[in-house]
């Protein structure tokens, strides 16, 4: 094991992947001479060249289909969406053709590509460049959506999602850039779809992915000093999300909070609360809560307010506690 | 470029004479209420598909639109499962899930007609990426019309095209029409060749006559063949029905219909192929017969397919 | 009262508010000379002329934004969308730009534009021309997006929408453009945000929208006759959407069913069911369950087995009824 | 047109001087982290936004971009709101919500600046869309860099405005980097001016004089403003720094860097007016004073300004 941060981990999946299999390629605007605007390619444009580290002119729905195209005749292109917000600019490309490519043409082709996005607040990049959307992706049938939370997953998943052969949404988190830890010499990967818990506990689950992870620990450690120990459940992939674990987790504690940075009216939460609800809503002795940002766009200034936080988990899981039926 | 002999000429007016034939058909059958969903004829455009696909094999991509079918049959598309995914059946190309609007034969490089104007162009341009990563030798035609060059993609795609140099050629039909609206609704130029400068690209208009067709889509496939980069090419040609089977344009007034009619790519071709004696008025006979027997069989096969089961519905959507 | 098509009340709305405020112009493909694709504006060019109807080029994103710059500057534009699917090329200009110039530029700027788009399955006309994605804009602050189910509801609301200073995404269904119904003579508006009970019952509260309304009325009649009476909660507006009138309708019931036609997964029934169970969960004697479409594209040929229809509702009523905690 | 006069001129290079005098202070109070999020400065550029604004009206609009401090400075924004905005402060413009990269004034036609690289083109384009139906007589001025050239909205938005002949202006500055790259990665022209050809709307290239570009900028609005269409001006324009602050532009080398700052659009222009006697270097030390007395204000009163209340964070999303 080694001590690596994550947009580095995010650099060797993608380079040990290009060495591994000659289709891989990268494209985006930036990530070659530049080698990324967060730096997650620096050094595969010398080691690769110009025509696998492929830049851009500022054209995310042109690159994007291109891409595609690309997959649909044998490669398998990682495409970099320089911050999520700008993907609102493709969505054509990916919901009406990556997502359908497979399905709409009788399941002729197959369509290996990922789509890299760094989402979120953390850099007061102000309304237009913090958002989190993942919930879109996550309601088109045909894409899957992973948001890793630590080094260590966002190596193994971004190999799996490279590897795998349908489309993957692949989001990351600006302020999980910089963040250390550690991460496999070896190659290994993790499976789409599989959570993990990052933290045992018996009185409340907390479902949470990506930045929210680690707020929802900092909450377990504050609320275990009150006795109080929550499951911290790391989702790791939302489009599909592991029923199975959430379930069990629910089995042992009977209370579900749900914890993400996208705002929280409509977002993947509520997924999962109906889809709690729906099927082992017996199981559970007090309300479903949700903590998400607040219905309104990114605000500069007011950034640390604005962003979840593990006080405002605490709060949650406390008052699920308080709860009951 | 050598000129095409005696049997290309017969090859390419077959070619137009079976796609305007199966397009009469599904009209028919469409009318009949045989097809569900929409369908858009190309009937009046035959010479373009024809001019361009005579010039690609196999294994060269091609990607078409809602006015796709001409193009799917003159890249080679199998008429029976062409047939059975328009009637919706499980033994179509695309399991009967897509319709007209999506036929794609992987084999034979047809990456799919696109529903979303101008969505195939950039993808048409990331085969052509692949083509030259992998070093093939193969080349792509996007085909679209002019309205589609109004979207943002159209110029995306052309951007990338030229700065890579990529072995594609952009094909636009100019029809003058997108659904319900002329052409000076869309564009400010009168020639959307006009739009190639932006890219340092060449730019060529040629009217809607096969020869002409083949002979200027010859230089481009062969300059994108050889590396030297993307073409948009022009043809001008005419839509005579409406924007999809059922639109009876009254928007466009009956006179302005029967002058798009009397521009008959497959007459005037026909006409000069009697005058030069290449065929006589019993080839002509006997091809027109044969390709009606064909599409009769395939509209049996079609109509004989069952259609997809609802159990079957999910199949496939990940590998 | 008079009887009309739905899409007739669509053009009576447009027409009724254009003669009202020389500010309100439509724009949108094939909207002028054509009277739009599916005929909502039959007889408007005519009436108002190009600078009014305005035909543009097929540019999503480009007429969406050119709406808004128009909308900044006093104006009060209707953008007409062709298909709903067709927005996924005009993302960023809705959610980037329509959604956040008032509160991004502190509130100088007030925009008032409805963005009119049809939705959903019925035409047979495949993958790409079938979507329901309201869910997608639920989610952006910024917006309010309606979903009107009736002739009378789609004349109210849309001029509701017209006369509202912030954003709408006004979403139609294509099935219900051909419905008739009872529209009133005078000059009525139906307010933003309040749903309509479009029947009463006492065993199961049904929430649902747009043409789902139809179904749950039409299962409404197959239970009536087992004796079993549902309540059919038409929300009419999902972003703001009406929790008084579905916490009401939930207290009297104490079961709930939410039905759309968009993909069941992440779509607007996850919200209300997530918000229904983090506020009055204790009203409920059964797990909140939903009906939506399968999760795969909308497949061409088998749309009368993918749409959810009123034999769907009905069993999943009855599923409800043999549930409890 | 007529040529500037005296008193002109020494508008147009106090104007400059204080966008350069801003910005530079811009980079010392972000370097000391009183700045938060990105600031991108558009020092080596201030020739455009002087010469272009000068024929502009406080009812005209423009819309600007995350580089946008000089526009909106030269358009008359107030310094001290400005600043307050930088500062993240409540008084600022967007009450401190949004910073540098989304400053607007709606009252002097400051339409924004936009985070979303071309998403102010269709936008501004609305504006003209706006003056012209209801006949007010304002122009428009979209402008951008030559990196937002490869967007999909600028093609839109430049096809539906040639078409409608809308009075608007695109103003691109072309300092030859997007970022970290550099043009021939955008573009396979040379000159963005190349792209209005796709639109038949006059392209004119201009070098980063503001003389010139004043010149070639009052043409364009004034053809704009008679309603004879949109223009495409280029103006080839120098970027000294990074893409934001703190960017050391290791991809760029230091004699290119250095190469970019000896062609100094200001210095240029103070060379001019000192040699023809316009300015004396003692108008020159007065002009600087003043300058950055009023700097320094604007940004004592920033420092006095409070953050937005957390309280206040959802005022005001919808009306
Ligand atoms: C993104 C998108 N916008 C609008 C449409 C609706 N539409 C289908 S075909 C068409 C006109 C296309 O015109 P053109 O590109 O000239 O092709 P033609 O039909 O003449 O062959 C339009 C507007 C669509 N399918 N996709
Ligand atoms: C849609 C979108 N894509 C990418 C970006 C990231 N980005 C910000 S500025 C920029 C380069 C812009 O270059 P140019 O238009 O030449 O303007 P300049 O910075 O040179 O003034 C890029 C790629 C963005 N903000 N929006
Ligand atoms: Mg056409
Ligand atoms: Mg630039």
């Amino acid at each position: 094991m080694k001590e690596i941060r994550y947009i580095f981990a995010i650099k060797e999946a993608m380079e040990e992947e290009m060495e591994r299999d000659e289709n891989v390629f990268l494209i985006g605007e930036d990530v070659g001479l530049a080698g990324g605007s967060f730096g997650a390619s620096r050094g595969l444009y010398d080691k690769f060249g110009p025509e696998r580290v492929i830049d851009t002119p500022i054209s995310e729905a042109g690159f994007t289909s291109i891409a595609l195209g690309a997959a649909s005749c044998g490669l398998r292109p990682i495409v970099e969406i320089m911050f999520m917000d700008f993907v609102t600019c493709a969505m054509d490309s990916i919901v009406n053709q990556v997502a359908k490519m497979r399905y709409m043409f009788g399941n002729q082709y197959t369509v290996p590509i990922v789509v890299r996005m760094p989402e979120g607040a953390g850099l007061n990049a102000g309304p237009q460049h913090s958002q989190c959307l993942e919930a879109w992706f996550a309601h088109v049938p045909g894409l899957k959506v992973v948001m890793p939370s630590t080094p260590y997953d966002v190596k193994g998943l971004l190999k799996s999602s490279i590897r795998d052969d349908n489309p993957v949404i692949f989001v990351e988190n600006k302020t999980l850039h910089a963040m250390k830890g550690s991460v496999g010499e070896e190659d290994y990967v993790i499976p789409i779809g599989k959570a993990d818990v990052k933290r045992e506990g018996e009185d409340v689950t907390v479902v949470t992915a990506s930045r929210m992870v680690h707020e929802s620990l900092k909450a377990a450690d504050i609320l275990s000093q009150e006795g109080i120990n929550i499951e911290v459940v790391d989702l790791r992939t939302i489009q599909p999300w592991d029923k199975e674990a959430v379930f069990n987790s629910i089995s042992k504690t009977h209370r579900l909070v749900i914890a993400h940075e996208a705002v929280k009216q409509f977002g993947f939460g509520a997924e999962i609360s109906a889809a709690v609800s729906e099927e082992i809503m017996d199981e559970l002795d007090a309300p479903i809560m949700r903590v998400g940002a607040p219905f309104v766009p990114v605000p500069y200034s007011l950034e640390k307010f604005y962003v979840p936080s593990s006080e405002d988990i605490v709060g949650t899981v406390k008052k699920t506690l308080e709860q009951g039926f | 470029m050598k000129k095409p002999g005696k049997a290309k000429l017969i090859e390419f007016y077959t070619k137009m004479v079976r796609i305007r034939k199966i397009e009469q058909k599904l009209m028919e059958v469409f009318s009949n209420g045989e097809i569900p969903g929409f369908i858009h004829v190309s009937i009046g455009q035959e010479a373009a598909p024809v001019g361009i696909c005579s010039h690609l094999s196999d294994s060269d991509y091609i990607s078409t639109t809602h006015r796709g079918h001409g193009h799917a049959l003159a890249k080679g598309i199998d008429l029976k499962f062409f047939m059975a995914e328009l009637f919706g059946k499980r033994e179509g190309y695309c399991l009967g899930r897509s319709g007209s609007m999506h036929l794609a034969d992987k084999n034979l490089g047809i990456m799919g007609a696109n529903g979303i104007v101008g969505g195939g162009i950039p993808i048409a341009t990331g085969a052509a990426l692949a083509a030259k990563y992998k070093k093939t030798g193969q080349v792509v035609v996007a085909t679209f019309g002019e309205g589609a060059t109004s979207e943002g993609v159209f110029h995306e795609a052309l951007n990338i095209a030229a700065i890579h140099k990529l072995p594609i050629v952009y094909a636009c039909e100019n029809n003058e029409w997108a659904e319900f609206s002329p052409q000076r609704i869309h564009m400010s130029v009168k020639d959307v060749k006009d739009r190639a400068a932006a890219y340092a690209i060449p730019g060529v208009s040629v009217s809607n006559d096969v020869l002409k067709i083949y002979e200027e889509a010859g230089k481009a496939i062969k300059m994108a063949r050889e590396g030297r980069g993307p073409t948009l090419l022009e043809i001008k040609s005419e839509r005579w029905y409406g924007h999809y089977v059922g639109d009876a344009q009254k928007y466009r007034g009956k006179e302005k219909v029967a002058e798009a009619m009397k521009k008959d790519c497959l007459l005037n071709f026909e006409k000069l192929l009697l005058k030069d004696n290449v065929l006589q008025r019993k080839d002509i006979d006997r091809i027109e017969k044969e390709i009606q027997a064909e599409i009769n069989e395939a509209v049996d096969f079609a109509r004989g397919c069952s259609p997809p089961d609802p159990s079957e519905m999910m199949d496939g959507l990940y590998v």
